[in-house]
């Protein structure tokens, strides 16, 4: 019994790490397409709806491989042309608390995929589904909402904030960029 | 066992002589940087062939030759010992005039080959990405000045200034038929000077690790006379021909509302991405995906519809078609010549 | 195989100070490492400084005043290590307990200063190259003095105990002493580095 | 010249008599006149490794750790082989899809870092600890327990590499991981963040036995071996371990820029915010050059001991060979640029780096010639341990050689970074340290274990492994100067590179079958080998003066040394020196230049801390790729048990 | 701070009968205003230099004040500048709220009031809700509004906040332009849309925020979005029904430039046949900028409209090569046909985002003893040029703060010197660059006071540091390719108010504001200069020595353009719209997260502490006397 307990911790260990560093670039249709909807608001008459969550959302958001391309397509495809590096400019900052159209990597898939009406575009046809879903692990990442072990670091780059595993510190730095 | 070793190295000699040809050889040059190169490798490997054969033979003699196994340890003889020293010496000094002798030969060797592009007419601007290569010709008039990508088009006889660097990691460019390689490094710019005898074709491929697919980014010199190579760059230069087929009209509007528009540029068309290849004439290219499939229908259809297959890790998405999206989008794509 | 006797060395003694002792040699082995270690980090900030021309990329200069003081109390706390040194090769006990504990006091006023040194850099290690340079050497050149001064204490109580009336403890407390004199010689052209060297340009 | 007049009694100093505050010092009973089975008992009561798990544990013999030292490295001698073996069936053919781009990346850099970090610079250093002591004539290494917590790091990084390849996480970027590839930006999730701490503490372990090793040859030889009669293998371990502190903080100091530059954000390699990416070019290669030669230098000691055995005479040139390591190990920091002249560094400094690296050849010729000579003059008897050195020659020269035209700077431009390259560090590593190292297992297996390895089994492996090497090996020039790059997972159809790597991969099969001969040698002849007695080789150095294998103390007394091949000259009787305690760890500490007897100073006894410390550390390094903050809380557990670790227990050992 | 004290609307009592008195006012004040003016050089001949008496506008351009303000810029001539004088340096401190009134939007208020007869107008930020409210009557109440209803979408491709910069009336009418790109006339009294013309589209990222001008029927309208990868323009629309009468590009080949042969430009630079194309990697000039979202003048006389042209795109200059024509410049257009009659380039292949589109002030004035007609323009890369408008010679280009991307301007070539030390490129970090990409001066217009020869300039004092990145054009996405993060300038303050002497070609007096100073500016015949902070002040200074002679604290940060009128009673009122937002107060009216230097295109770097002084709002005030 003690045996099989020690070998059960190495394998959920390996488990937790191999999801971590998965490397999977095609995509995988057992994982499901992640269309489901969701909702803007949180009010539910007739109680509370169960938190929506597959297996897709799982296996991206706290994947340290998507989420650094998640970070690479947020430049390529000039997402940051509007959201800078998470501060925002001609969209609203993504590393703060405030989501305006709910905060969970489902809801900000359905952000890019469908758009929201108050300036962010519609990529559902213009960007493949997973990397949709690299693109909403990185934007969770952005506040501080990865793993820290998976979350993606600083560019190579000009130094525009801390790298994004030390975000939620990033208050205690003071005067650090 | 002299003869065991023999028949190990017979099978070498065997392939030595199915060796030398081959388009990515730096034994068989085809520009005055690579046929200096062939020529100091050729001289460094016959004077290495001789020194190791002696001290083969050195080796080999004692043994031959040896009288009795020895038992009880040998006393030195101080006059034996002052014999061999001075062998030993000229050995030592016949190595170090050696040495010198070849230190002089890389050094001058290295000034011909930084003589060969001081009058270059054309300069060619080589960025490296993950994983393929951005080209781009330089010319005082901005409008012409032509991005392309993964080959080189150059003039042959003439010298070429490369202009080598990186937006992302480091790679190195490699024409081993044409030119010793350089590194193409983030923050720094690398001067290259090439210069191809012959009109011809020249592989190279990457040869510093660069992540993932470093296997599959190769890339091509295309050499040719002048009169062709200024036919090609003023092709080149036009935008994309209009889609010619019903079906490559379906696929240009699809190029434009599926992926590709957010990666590609096709010059003419709004698509103006310029983290991927340009395809503004790809179906001109010999190759797809930096050298990785020939250019032809079917690779053109197989690479859109299953690039992670072909080249795994690589930055081309699978971009979800349904076949008449995919052979629509080929068709468009194999008509930009 | 047979044996001869040729010699005798039970007359020897079972200590040795200094050079004559494998600790005072291992100890210098490490001080070697280490101080290749600040030689490269010294060289990787010269290498940078050198590849800039706009070098210390127009950060704020850094406040000297805290290093200076840190400069200070290290060279001025030489003087008591090397009476220290002496008073453990005479081996006597209560000069050397009240020279560790001197020694411990002086150890840890530069590393209270040291907690003011790096803000007094005005710059953070993720600001720009430069910024972190300095804060690499800064934190080099810590790590070193907290362990020394960790090292120190341990050995003050040690010498406070019973087990400290060996000639090995003396000995222990000579590489100390030597140790020290390591820390406070690096600290000197990392000093220079951090906060004269940017005025320089 | 009698051994009185190296230990005469006016050169043993009288102990100091006003010595302060001292408790007054225990007697114990002495080694003077006690007849050999009670010394034995004595001593062996004294310095046996404890029984139990715990015993083993605590252990600070040399021996014993040396012994863990060899067979983990050979363990991961045989993973990085693996690793070999596996690239070479996806590399057997163009275009094979056995193994996908992200785990080949994932093998070759564990390949190279497990065969640079975990086996080669951890064998031969562990050979030295077995050896050195042995060779000096000195009862245990100096600082027992700092090498056995160096083996304890060591293991626990060699595993934290490896535990992070089974889990996916293994560094993907190369053994030198080259920045930006390896830095923040391209290397996603910890891949590369094991690669930087698995380097910065396996290097730790690497400095304490370098430190170790100088201390034992400085300061615990037998009297009279004075620097002229330092056996050529100790010295070349004394000059490999100087070589590793000066060499191996480069790596760490990359290693921890990598680290800072990914966890903690610095800038220290990054080109827009004032860092730069070739600096860890630089700082990386002037550790990994060295490195070459910390490999290489141990291995020619290991030559320089089995020549002479089977040729049946001192070795040529001794002083030759003395100044040719130290010239060597100095050269070989200054030819670290010859590794990059691709990233087009000024062309004048790269031909002074040519210079340079041409020049290392000449004292490296010197060596060669020096063994030639010996062997020219001796009678030799050839046995396994010199066929495998006679393989080093064939080898090792042809590396050299190729060596010579990298070190040429437009040539390099050609060849840098192909086959051509990988065949040639291969020719040196395996020509240069492999070849000597099975020489050496041959050559000193019996006193390691008592018994005799197979001859005729060695034979066979001998020719095995030297057939499979040259054909694995040697078309990879060919390949290299057809154009193919190094580190490619596939290669295209019509480059026609396919014959000619089905040909390579099959030498590679080869090769690894003989290394699966050799364990089976190893194992048989551990098991069922026939005795070997003393000095089953007739040699002349002093390890061969004890039993085999060695009782826990070494030597039951010291031996005096008069000689540069103490066994050969004094073939009746060895002198030995008397007057240490038998109840206590004592050995003898001799003067540096001259080997005078100096003092007797205890030696530590097993202690579990050094365990607990490498856990604490290891610990604190693992945690650390995950926070920065790891450090500050790793620092209470490491600082409690180091204090554990030098905290006197009241033993006679900690008393003087 | 007094007027705070005094909230009551005064002068209701005189409402009787008001109209006729206005009649009377107005027809007193023509009276005296040509007395003024007659005597004016007599006048000022006493107290200030005589140079500064020989600088005027053209009287065509800059017709007598009639108390009414109908245009953001006051005149054609740009020149934002009042004749009343009820309000004079001795009683400003008097000044206090006569009325408010609350726009209902918080986003930037950039735009001008307008007031003609007794309504005043109205533009909100996005989504551009137009006001016209009646000053006759006690508190203003609103007469009418419209609500264009512009599509949502069009905020998220607006690039520095979704700001509107004012209408402009004409003939009974009202034009103004929505950020979606629609130019909308209304009737003026009932607020009924007369036309309706969509000329941008917002799918490839193109906007409107510019105020239009009307001149000689036509409607000249320029877009937004060289943040964007837009192709500039300018087209005049026919007042009467809102058709394209022509259009003029900001890049590409010569007929869509409208350069033909009457185009005389003075430098060779600017000299040969499609520039627009030849100065950009193929087809780059579709996808270039040269967007006209600034300001336009107008000379009568010479019957030319001048504009400028907005940055090349992308910012990262690496991705195209080449001089980049028109972008960043000038033009002098034949105000009928749209042909192009000059050009001169500001910046060259601009480096650092500095857009040509700043306000150009015509006057008239004596140039090395020669009457010149002039053009003044404070531009966004530092200098204030005076060009020849008849031709384009830049006759003087003087730092008017700190200056280091560039060392000045050759006037033998007309080109500027750049400084290889600041030129950004791909993958390095440069440092300290001066002015930001926001300029020296941005958008925000400065006044001249013929009265005393100086031109009030409200600007910026930051420097950056920008690093090139690589891009993607993706229409409707941003196209920048440039990380910047922008620190305080020289000395630290943020912001400053310079009054520049025109004629000795020297500041006369500098303000520093702690934030930049991102309002308009006017001044007036009474010796006062209005202008706001980002703090929420509004200030009036002395023009002939800057003291501060009044200061009131609104309810947002300031940004809008000041202007001043004579109201129905006959009394001098000030109106201001107080609203944060703009770029440099996007931060506060985007909620932008300050931890992240680069957002709002590095802006928010230099502005964390915004939020702590002001938060959004969108309220007009207007002041007059007790």
């Amino acid at each position: 019994m003690r045996q099989a307990l020690a070998m059960l911790l190495p394998l959920t260990l390996a488990l937790v790490a191999c999801q971590r560093e998965e490397r999977d670039t095609r995509p995988q249709s057992a994982l499901g397409s992640g269309e489901q909807p969701t909702p803007v608001t949180t009010l539910e008459p007739g109680g509370q709806r169960p938190s929506p969550t597959d297996n897709k959302a799982a296996s991206f958001e706290a994947n340290a491989f998507h989420m650094s391309e998640g970070k690479r397509l947020f430049s390529w495809f000039n997402c940051s042309g509007c959201h800078a590096n998470g501060g925002g400019g001609m969209g609203p900052a993504l590393m703060d608390e405030k989501w305006l159209y709910g905060s969970s990597i489902e809801s900000i898939h359905a952000t890019i995929r469908d758009g929201r009406p108050n300036g962010m575009p519609s990529f559902g046809q213009k960007i493949p589904d997973d990397q949709m879903w690299e693109l909403a692990a990185y934007v969770r990442a952005l506040g501080g909402n990865a793993p820290s072990s998976a979350a993606p670091q600083r560019n190579d780059d000009m130094m525009v904030h801390p790298s994004e595993n030390r975000l939620p510190d990033a208050a205690t730095l003071g005067k650090s960029p | 066992m002299k003869r065991l070793a023999f028949m190990a190295l017979a099978p070498f000699c065997v392939l030595l002589l199915q060796g030398c040809a081959g388009w990515q050889s730096a034994l068989d040059p085809k520009g005055p940087a690579a046929g200096e190169l062939a020529w100091l490798i050729w001289f460094f490997t016959a004077l290495c062939a001789v020194v190791w054969v002696l001290v083969m033979i050195a080796l080999a003699a004692p043994l031959v030759m040896r009288s009795r196994p020895g038992d009880e340890p040998l006393l030195l003889n101080a006059g034996a010992e002052r014999r061999k020293m001075r062998v030993v010496v000229s050995a030592v000094g016949l190595t170090a005039i050696i040495l010198i002798g070849l230190t002089l030969l890389s050094f001058f060797a290295n000034r011909t080959l930084a003589a060969i592009g001081s009058d270059a007419a054309l300069t060619i601007r080589v960025t490296g990405h993950q994983w393929w290569w951005e080209v781009r010709y330089e010319n005082a008039t901005p409008s012409r000045i032509l991005t392309t990508a993964n080959e080189v088009h150059i003039p042959a006889g003439e010298p070429v200034r490369l202009l080598l660097t990186s937006t992302d990691v480091i790679h190195s460019f490699w024409i081993p038929s044409l030119a010793g390689k350089l590194d193409l490094i983030p923050g720094h710019m690398n001067v290259l000077d090439i210069k191809a005898d012959k009109p011809g074709v020249y592989r190279g491929q990457c040869a510093e690790f660069c992540g993932a697919q470093h296997a599959n980014m190769g890339t091509f010199i295309i050499a040719e006379p002048r009169s062709k190579f200024d036919a090609w760059l003023n092709d080149q230069l036009q935008p994309a021909g209009a889609p010619a087929s019903g079906e490559a009209k379906a696929g240009a509007d699809l190029f434009l509302k599926r992926p590709c528009v957010m990666c590609h540029r096709i010059g003419g068309t709004p698509a103006g991405g310029t983290v991927a290849p340009d395809l503004t004439h790809i179906a001109s290219r010999k190759t797809l995906a930096a050298g990785t499939l020939t250019m032809s229908r079917g690779n053109l259809a197989a690479w859109i519809a299953d690039p992670q297959g072909i080249k795994p890790g690589s930055h081309m998405p699978v971009a979800d078609l349904n076949g008449d999206e995919l052979n629509a989008i080929v068709a468009y794509l194999e008509g930009l010549k | 195989m047979k044996q001869r006797a040729a010699a005798d060395l039970s007359g020897l003694p079972t200590f040795g100070h200094g050079p004559r002792s494998p600790t005072w040699w291992g100890t210098l082995g490490f001080m070697a490492l280490e101080g290749t270690g600040f030689a490269l980090a010294a060289g990787a900030y010269l290498y940078l400084a050198l590849s800039w021309p706009a070098w210390p990329l127009s950060a704020p200069q850094p406040n000297h005043w805290p290093g200076t003081i840190v400069t200070i109390l290290f060279v001025v706390s030489l003087v008591p290590n090397h009476i220290l040194h002496r008073y453990a090769k005479q081996c006597s006990m209560v000069p050397v307990r009240i020279g560790l504990v001197v020694m411990s006091l002086l150890g840890i006023a530069p590393l209270v200063v040291r907690w003011f040194e790096f803000p007094a850099l005005n710059i953070y290690w993720d600001t720009n190259a430069y910024g972190s340079m300095l804060w690499v050497l800064l934190g080099l050149h810590t790590t070193h003095l907290i362990t020394d001064v960790g090292d120190t204490i341990v050995l003050t109580v040690l010498m406070f105990t019973r087990h400290g009336y060996s000639g090995r403890r003396f000995g222990d407390v000579g590489d100390n002493v030597f140790y020290w004199d390591f820390v406070v010689l690096t600290w000197i052209p990392i000093y220079l580095l951090i906060y004269w060297a940017p005025r320089l340009g | 010249m009698s051994s009185a007049d190296v230990t005469g009694d006016r050169h043993i100093q009288e102990p100091d008599p006003a010595k302060g505050d001292l408790a007054p010092e225990r007697e114990g009973p002495r080694d003077t006149g006690m007849d050999d089975a009670s010394l034995h008992r004595w001593l062996e009561r004294t310095w046996r490794t404890p029984s139990g798990i715990f015993g083993a544990l605590s252990s600070v013999d040399h021996k014993v750790i040396a012994r863990r030292y060899l067979i983990t490295a050979f363990v991961f001698l045989c993973l990085g082989g693996l690793n070999a073996v596996a690239m070479r069936i996806q590399l057997s053919g163009p275009q094979r899809g056995l193994i996908g781009p992200d785990l080949y990346n994932q093998l070759f850099t564990m390949h190279g870092v497990t065969m640079m970090f975990l086996f080669a610079v951890p064998i031969v250093q562990a050979t030295g600890i077995y050896l050195v002591p042995l060779m000096v004539g000195t009862r245990n290494i100096a600082f027992p327990r700092l090498n056995a917590f160096s083996y304890w790091i060591y293991v626990s990084g060699g595993a934290f590499a490896w535990v992070s390849f089974a889990l996916n996480m293994a560094p993907d970027v190369g053994w030198f991981a080259y920045v930006p590839l390896s830095g923040p930006e391209f290397a996603s999730g910890k891949r590369a963040d094991v690669w930087a701490q698995m380097i910065t503490y396996t290097e730790v372990s690497s400095l304490a036995v370098a430190v170790a090793t100088i201390v034992t040859v400085f300061k615990q030889r037998a009297p009279g071996m004075s620097l002229d009669k330092i056996p050529l293998y100790v010295w070349a371990m004394l000059v490999t371990s100087f070589v590793v502190v000066f060499a191996m903080p480069a790596v760490m100091i990359t290693s921890t820029f990598l680290i800072l530059d990914r966890l903690v954000g610095t800038h220290i390699f990054n080109p827009a915010e004032g860092g730069d990416a070739l600096l860890f070019q630089h700082l990386f290669w002037f550790f990994g050059h060295p490195e070459v030669y910390i490999i290489f230098l141990p291995a020619t000691g290991m030559v320089s001991s089995i020549i002479p055995a089977f040729a049946r005479r001192p070795t040529f040139g001794h002083l030759g060979l003395v100044l040719s390591l130290f010239a060597v190990g100095l050269l070989s920091f200054g030819l670290w640029v010859h590794h990059m002249f691709a990233t087009g560094l000024p062309k004048l400094g790269a031909s002074f780096f040519t210079a340079s690296s041409m020049m290392i050849a000449i004292p490296n010729g010197v060596q060669i010639f020096c063994w030639l000579a010996t062997l020219w003059d001796g009678r030799p008897v050839i046995r396994t341990p010199l066929l495998f050195v006679f393989g080093f020659f064939f080898i090792f020269v042809i590396g050299g050689l190729t060596g010579v035209m990298l070190a040429s700077v437009p040539l390099d431009l050609q060849v840098h970074d192909t086959y051509f390259v990988v065949a040639h560090f291969h020719y040196v590593l395996i020509g240069g340290s492999v070849f000597p190292l099975l020489g050496a297992a041959y050559f000193w297996f019996p006193k390691i274990s008592g018994r005799m390895m197979s001859e005729r089994l060695g034979r066979w492996h001998f020719w095995l492994a030297f057939i499979g090497f040259n054909a694995a090996f040697f078309p990879m020039h060919l390949v290299g100067l057809w154009g193919m790059p190094r580190r490619v997972y596939t290669y295209p159809a019509e480059l026609g590179w396919g014959n000619i790597n089905l040909f390579i991969s099959a030498g590679a099969l080869l090769f690894f079958l003989s290394f699966v001969l050799f364990t089976f040698n190893l194992v048989h002849g551990a098991l069922k080998g026939t005795s070997a007695g003393n000095n089953p080789w007739d040699a002349g150095t002093l390890e061969w003066a004890t039993s085999s294998p060695p009782p826990s103390y070494n030597f039951a007394r010291i031996p005096v040394v008069t000689h540069i091949e103490p066994l050969w000259a004094e073939r009746e009787a060895l002198p030995v020196a008397t007057g240490l305690r038998v109840d206590a760890r004592e050995l003898l500490i001799s003067t540096v230049a001259e080997a005078y007897p100096d003092i007797r100073e205890k030696s530590a006894t097993p202690s579990i801390w050094p365990l607990l410390a490498a856990l604490a550390v290891g610990g604190t390094f693992l945690y650390s790729i995950f926070t920065p903050w790891a450090i500050v809380w790793g620092a209470a557990p490491i600082a409690i048990t180091l204090i554990g670790w030098f905290w006197p227990k009241g033993d006679p050992e900690d008393q003087e | 701070m007094k007027g705070t004290l005094h909230p009551a609307p005064a002068g209701v009592d005189a409402a009787q009968g008001a109209r006729a008195l206005a009649i009377w006012n107005s027809f007193r004040t023509c009276i005296f205003s040509v007395m003024l003016l007659a005597c004016g050089p007599f006048l000022s001949g006493a107290s200030e230099p005589p140079s500064a008496a020989a600088i005027a506008p053209p009287a065509t351009a800059a017709p007598p004040d009639d108390g009414q303000w109908t245009m953001p810029a006051k005149n054609y001539a740009s020149t934002r500048f009042s004749e009343l004088t009820e309000i004079n340096e001795g009683n400003v401190k008097n000044l206090q709220v006569a009325f408010t009134f609350s726009t209902g939007v918080n986003k930037g208020q950039e735009a001008a009031p307008l007031v003609v007869g007794n309504i005043m107008y109205i533009v909100t930020p996005f989504p551009n809700i137009i006001y016209a409210l009646d000053l006759s009557r006690p508190g203003a109440p609103m007469k009418w509004k419209y609500e264009p209803n512009p599509e949502p979408a069009a905020q998220g491709v607006a690039c520095c906040d979704v700001v509107n910069r004012g209408a402009a009336f004409a003939d009974g009418r009202i034009f103004f332009n929505t950020l979606d790109g629609h130019t909308i006339a209304l009737d003026a009294n009932t607020g009924k849309p007369i036309w309706n013309a969509h000329i941008g589209n917002i799918n490839i990222g193109e906007t409107i925020t510019m105020a239009p001008l009307v001149v000689k029927g036509k409607v000249l309208v320029g877009n937004s979005g060289g943040e964007m990868g837009v192709r500039g323009w300018v087209k005049a629309l026919d007042a009467g029904d809102g058709h394209v009468v022509w259009t003029a590009y900001g890049t590409g080949p010569d007929k869509d430039v409208l350069i033909g042969p009457d185009f005389k430009p003075h430098y060779d630079m600017d000299k040969g046949t499609d520039l627009g194309v030849t100065t950009w990697p193929p087809e780059a000039w579709k996808i270039g900028g040269g967007n006209m979202w600034g300001w336009i003048s107008y000379d009568p006389d010479l019957n030319l409209i001048f504009h400028g042209t907005g940055n090349p795109g992308p910012w990262n200059p690496d991705l195209r090569p080449g001089d980049n024509k028109w972008t960043s410049g000038i033009f002098a257009r034949d105000a009928d046909t749209g042909a192009a009659k000059w050009f001169y380039q500001w910046s060259p292949h601009d480096l650092h985002d500095y857009d040509g589109i700043n306000e150009q002030i015509l006057l008239d004035m004596t140039w090395q003893g020669k009457p010149r007609k002039v053009l003044v323009r404070p531009e966004r890369n530092g200098y204030l040029y005076i060009l020849d408008r008849t031709t384009g010679e830049v006759l003087s280009a003087t730092a008017y703060g700190p200056v280091n991307s560039s060392k000045g301007v050759d006037l033998k070539t007309g080109r500027l010197i750049a400084n290889p030390d600041k030129r950004t490129g791909t993958g390095k970090v440069v440092r300290d660059i001066c002015p930001t990409a926001s300029g020296l001066k941005d958008w925000q217009p400065s006044a001249f006071s013929p009265k005393t020869g100086l031109l009030y300039i409200p600007h910026n004092n930051l420097c950056m540091d920008e690093e090139g990145v690589e891009v993607n054009y993706i229409a409707g996405t941003p196209y920048v390719g440039m990380n910047v993060r922008m620190i305080p300038g020289p000395g630290g303050n943020r912001g400053a108010f310079t009054a520049w002497d025109v004629a000795a070609a020297k500041p006369a007096w500098v303000l520093k504001e702690n934030f930049p100073v991102w309002s308009g500016t006017v001044v007036t015949a009474g010796d006062v200069a209005f202008y706001g902070t980002m703090e929420g002040w509004f200030k009036a200074v002395s023009a002939r020595t800057g003291d501060l002679l009044w200061q009131f604290k609104t309810s947002s940060g300031i940004i809008g353009q000041p202007i001043t009128y004579r109201g129905p009673d006959g009394h001098q009122y000030v109106a201001i719209l107080s609203g944060v937002g703009g770029w440099a107060g996007a931060i506060v009216s985007g909620d932008l997260d300050p931890r992240d230097a680069t957002a709002a295109l590095g802006f928010v770097n230099a502005m964390k502490d915004l939020k702590n002084a002001t938060t959004a709002g969108g309220t007009l005030y207007v002041f007059r006397l007790p």
